[in-house]
């Protein structure tokens, strides 16, 4: 099946596990950017280059440095033939920031014309392994919405998103990491006067998809629905109202500017469009022969930064995914903005590889696998705090303590 | 000099010979003299090892083999993908001959050619649509509004010229409304014919035609193309309707206040990316060389982009609003206009410029009573910090940027000892952003004293800054028995501790009117705003408001001021209280509960 | 009568809403709590709070409830739980 | 009625007999005690297994007798205390 659940019998609840299944060790074809960093550094003549680069890049007008500077040139040039050239990062390591960072210093003077699209500074994802399931998913394409995940008829209201919801709060760690960032995300944030510090949210939100196993955060991030209430729960999975909307939305290109700044998201915005963009033309949906799962990871690892994406309402049927930014006041970029929305709202890998692990659940729930349990003992009762304000009509998640 | 596409796509194959045409790039002039020379570029990489294997012809922008592509070619240092070589070139334009091959700036587009490790497919193995058109042309053109005709496009796929040599291809375009667009027939190029108006038409969807004839079978083939306009700051900002504002200052005078708004419009696009290059760079310049007016006023401008009723295309609304740039005094009374200066800085014409003005009338503010006695009447039952009622000058609930202050006064100084301390009895208080006072019980012992009969006060309401005054005469009328044997007894706590009815409204609590705490019976089923609960006075308490008396003491009120923490099913209020609670919600110093009303309580050691 | 059991931590899932603190949600969680007897950790102090609660106190005069052994409780409490409300389903 | 008593340390004069530990002396001793009601200090805990003992366990086919409120107990005890008992006159 697309999709596997295998029982745990034992939780460790401080298990970092790696938020992707990719292949674990990193391919012998790639040296990290950390390591060819430092082999760098043991060369002086390749240890001054990079010192230049990192000069060249610094500040406003590191566009016209690369271009002009005959220093900076000399160095990229010496620099293209060092391991840094070909070094990746692999998602989740230790130090993972440090390791885009460099990646960085020399691939953003390697960017050949201020707009295009970025590589990713991501190992590459293997292809898929069972192509054939991932296609019989995927039969359906464009943007009618298939027959989805039909919920078995035994159960009168079913609401996978709920069922998510508890297989996490059954879990220890899943659990309390996901009462972290709600918590965090809900908190009013008195000195700026905001409901909430968006800065915070992102980061609990992107240590909660650290952290959880993909089994428990795809799950509530992916649950197929057949209701709007189902819709409007997973819609509030990332507590939007603090790490999604803001006052205004900002255009859409200066959105991307704004993430292509900042190393985390420049690399996690590149690997989305790595894993779920294919041309429109493509045989398969989904790039590295339909893989599904690479696609759905590096979409969730954009969850936490600027380009945070989530669904736009609580329709079920005809949902629509995208960035909180608009394409207006585009001026004569328009054409360029909404060919980069179309990367989220119009993107047939995202949605099959979306529906595809719809069918994934809807074989687990055929087969009845009981949700795994923990083992691990807590001498404590439990607690939540008591809850939080929320506007009328539609409740934003509560936080409860029964300390 | 501009390129209307910033992206070329095509396949190129193993074999293809030196001087093969690959695709042509093309330029359109931005003015009639200019003559393009195309040129192969690189920006900051080192030059790459394939670009010597491409010639870009100087003239015609035609890109061509310079040598035969060969198997070998495909062993490539520093290349990680499989099946396809992705072969990336730049071209940039300039107005003559140059040897520089640094790309001179940005807008160089890029060319990517799929090197794939296989021969051309024969005409065989060609279908009409590879053959008519480049296999995923995905740009489409951008042309410069008021621009000269010329050629944008080549429509032929030169790659394929000579694949199936009996073969006539010919190309014609259609558009379902009329667009000034057509097809070269000897060159194959698609031609704009007339220079365009974006306010007219911002896109083109072309549908072009290519019709291939063999010995026996005509055959169409379709594809659509869209072309874009793009805008440049051709049209003159302009008013549509007034372009005065008559605006009258009076209680609300507060710094950042906002009054009046004119619109100004303009035909063209005012982008809001790039932020910092904004182009349509509207300017305002307030003209008026008062410094009294400098000091006092800003004009506030946001623009925003809407569709145009007819046609759906894109323009801008720019509006103004006048804004106080600090409080303005209560004694503040003059008429002024100022007259602001639009000018849209990047429109070429001389008429790129809006007045506007902003007729100001500020008023006084009269700080003064209605000249009536108000009357309170107060049970001599009354706790400390019963609330007895509010006053206020004449609309102060409109006030907004200066403050008001009141105090009570004895109207009569040279009354007895006694009766003076029986003035004790009332006070008043203000929330410090409140335009009103709150009277209330400070000693609720002068009340029950028979000699306390009815109180008079004077209620003096200062302006801080000005210290402009008015006063009231307000008579507080004592209604129920002085309480001869002196203080009452019971101890006088917080209502909200008691948890049934019986309980709350047997006891005295603070800040109860009555003198006795009143109870609130929630009846919905949940978590509501309709809690139960035991309050000194149902008016104010609770109201989800920590008034300024309440905020004296949290006892007196906790359901709207505690900061404490909530047991169970809540809502916390803005900042403090519970705004809704399930059951019946209760408080102690500690902490307040919220839970369904038990019937008993069980000790642990009677289990 | 067998020996009552001791005081330990025992678990129940159930809904959110099934708590009983007015919160309405579907979602489920896993209730940890103490129950079960303490007899086997009394002191002397626990026999004569037995005794004066028996006659002791009334021929003091006294009405004082106390308790007459240690009680089953956590000994401390996991922290913050979240959860989506019925409004978000 | 009135806001029951706080639990609090309480004291009370009586003979080491009347403590009921079996001891027979007429000698006096103090003791001291824990009495009152913590319902101030209650948690959500404490209202669900309110909840949870009125209805809850038995919907759930459980029938966990749970403490549902903090319980007022000492904190430590004195250490011994030593008599002379009434065979020694």
């Amino acid at each position: 099946p697309p999709f596997s659940c295998h029982p745990h019998l034992f939780l460790h609840l401080d298990e970092a596990a790696s938020s992707w299944d990719g292949p674990s060790a990193l391919s012998p074809e790639w040296v990290d950017c950390i390591q060819a960093s430092d082999m760098c550094n043991q060369n002086p003549y390749c240890s001054s280059r990079y010192r230049v680069m990192r000069q060249c890049l610094v500040g406003k007008e590191k566009e016209a440095m690369l271009d002009n500077n005959r220093e900076c040139q000399a160095a990229l040039e010496v620099l293209l033939v060092s391991p840094l050239y070909d070094c990746r990062c692999k998602r989740g390591m230790k130090k993972e920031l440090q390791c885009l960072q460099n990646y960085w210093t020399i691939h953003m003077g390697l960017t050949e014309g201020g707009d295009m699209d970025d590589s990713s500074p991501y190992e590459p994802v293997a292809p898929n392994r069972h192509p054939d399931a991932f296609r019989l998913a995927s039969i359906s394409s464009g943007n009618t919405a298939p027959k989805g995940f039909h919920c078995p008829d035994a159960e009168r209201n079913c609401n996978p998103c709920l069922d998510a919801a508890k297989a996490c709060n059954l879990n220890n760690s899943c659990k309390r990491q996901r009462s972290s960032y709600i918590a965090t995300c809900s908190k009013e944030d008195p000195n700026k006067g905001e409901t909430c510090s968006k800065k915070r949210c992102h980061k609990a939100l992107r240590m909660f998809l650290d952290r959880v196993p993909t089994e428990y955060s795809h799950r509530l991030l992916f649950c197929p629905c057949q209701t709007e209430g189902c819709a409007e729960r997973r819609r509030q999975t990332i507590v939007p109202d603090c790490s999604y909307k803001d006052k205004e939305k900002p255009n859409c290109l200066e959105l991307r500017r704004v993430c292509r700044q900042d190393s985390l998201c420049r690399s996690r915005l590149a690997d989305y469009l790595v894993n779920c963009w294919m041309t429109p033309h493509a045989v398969s949906t989904c790039p590295n022969q339909d893989n599904h799962q690479a696609c759905l990871a590096s979409y969730a690892r954009l969850i936490g930064t600027e380009m945070t994406p989530n669904y736009v309402d609580s329709s079920f049927s005809n949902w629509t995914i995208s960035p909180w930014c608009t394409c207006k006041g585009s001026g004569n970029q328009e054409e360029e903005c909404m060919n980069f929305l179309r990367y989220f709202t119009d993107n047939t890998c995202l949605r099959n590889a979306i529906q595809a692990f719809g069918y994934g659940i809807d074989n687990m729930q055929n087969k009845s696998v009981s949700v795994p349990g923990t083992s691990a003992m807590t001498k404590t009762g439990w607690d939540w705090t008591t809850g939080t304000s929320e506007p009328p009509f539609v409740a934003i998640p509560k936080v409860i303590g029964l300390h | 000099l501009y390129f209307p596409q910033n992206e070329y796509i095509e396949t190129v194959y193993v074999g293809q010979p030196a001087g093969t045409p690959i695709l042509q790039v093309h330029a359109m002039l931005d003015s009639d003299s200019e003559r393009p020379h195309f040129y192969l570029c690189w920006s900051s990489l080192r030059r790459p090892a394939h670009s010597s294997w491409f010639h870009l012809d100087v003239h015609t922008g035609v890109l061509s083999l310079n040598k035969t592509l060969e198997e070998s070619d495909f062993a490539f240092p520093n290349q990680h993908s499989w099946s396809v070589k992705k072969l990336v070139l730049h071209a940039m334009v300039l107005p003559n001959f140059s040897k520089k091959s640094h790309c001179v700036n940005r807008n160089s587009p890029r060319i990517t050619l799929d090197f794939v490790n296989a021969t051309l497919p024969q005409c065989a193995q060609t279908d009409m649509k590879e053959l008519c058109f480049p296999h995923r042309d995905t740009s489409n053109p951008h042309i410069m509004e008021n621009r000269f005709p010329g050629a944008l496009r080549q429509l032929r796929r030169l790659t394929r010229l000579n694949v199936c040599p009996n073969y006539t291809i010919t190309y014609n375009v259609e558009s379902d409304t009329p667009a000034p667009f057509a097809v070269n027939e000897n060159t194959t190029e698609l031609v704009v014919t007339a220079p365009l108006d974006r306010e007219e038409s911002e896109c083109y969807r072309l549908l072009l035609v290519c019709t291939v004839q063999t010995e026996l079978v005509i055959t169409k083939v379709e594809t659509s193309l869209d072309v874009f306009v793009n805008d440049e700051d051709d049209n003159a900002p302009y008013v549509n309707g007034t372009d005065t504002a008559d605006i009258v200052i009076s209680f609300n005078r507060t710094k950042g206040g906002s009054f009046g708004t004119l619109f100004v419009f303009d035909r063209d696009l005012t982008p809001i990316y790039p932020i910092d290059q904004s182009h349509n760079k509207y300017v305002g310049t307030l003209l008026n060389s008062d410094p009294w007016l400098d000091k006092t006023f800003d004009i506030k401008g946001t623009f925003s982009e809407k569709k145009a009723a007819h046609g759906g295309i894109r323009e801008t609304v720019h509006d103004y609003q006048l804004v106080l740039k600090r409080n303005l005094y209560v004694n503040e009374n003059r008429t002024v206009q100022l007259d602001y200066l639009v000018n849209d800085t990047t429109y070429p014409g001389l008429e790129g410029t809006v007045l506007l003005h902003f007729n100001v009338t500020i008023l006084p503010v009269q700080i003064r009573f209605a000249n009536i006695t108000q009357m309170f009447t107060l049970t001599r039952r009354a706790s400390v910090y019963a609330q007895v009622g509010r006053v206020c000058v004449e609309n102060c609930q409109h006030f907004d940027g200066f403050s008001v202050l009141y105090r009570l006064e004895v109207p009569d100084r040279n009354v007895s000892a006694d009766l003076q301390s029986c003035y004790a009895a009332i006070s008043i208080t203000q929330a410090p952003d409140e335009m009103w006072g709150v009277l209330y019980v400070n000693d609720s012992g002068a009340l029950r004293r028979p000699e306390c009969q009815d109180l008079q006060y004077l209620v003096v309401a200062q302006e801080e800054h000005t210290q402009q005054e008015a006063s009231t005469q307000i008579h507080i009328l004592l209604d129920g028995e002085a309480n001869k044997a002196g203080q009452e007894s019971q101890q006088v706590l917080s209502c909200a501790e008691n948890r049934r009815r019986g309980d709350c409204e047997s006891v005295r609590g603070l800040g109860a009117t009555t003198g006795r705490c009143q109870w609130r019976q929630g009846t919905e089923k949940g978590i509501s705003e309709n809690y139960s609960t035991c309050s000194p006075d149902l008016r104010t308490c609770p109201d989800s408001f920590c008034d300024a008396v309440e905020s004296k003491d949290t006892s007196i009120c906790p359901q709207d001021c505690t900061k404490e923490t909530v047991i169970g099913g809540h809502e916390r209020g803005l900042g403090n209280g519970i705004k809704a609670g399930y059951g019946t919600c209760y408080c102690y110093s500690e902490k307040c509960f919220c839970e369904k009303e038990d019937i008993e309580e069980v000790i642990c050691d009677d289990m | 009568a067998r020996r009552q059991k001791p005081c330990s931590l025992r678990e129940l899932e159930l809904t959110v809403s099934e708590l009983g603190l007015g919160y309405e949600s579907d979602e489920t969680v896993l209730l940890r709590y103490c129950s079960g007897k303490c007899t086997a950790h009394r002191h002397n102090y626990d026999i004569t709070m037995e005794h004066m609660m028996r006659t002791g106190f009334k021929k003091k005069g006294r009405k004082d409830k106390v308790s007459n052994g240690p009680c089953c409780r956590p000994t401390a409490f996991e922290n913050d739980f979240s959860f989506l409300d019925n409004k978000s389903r």
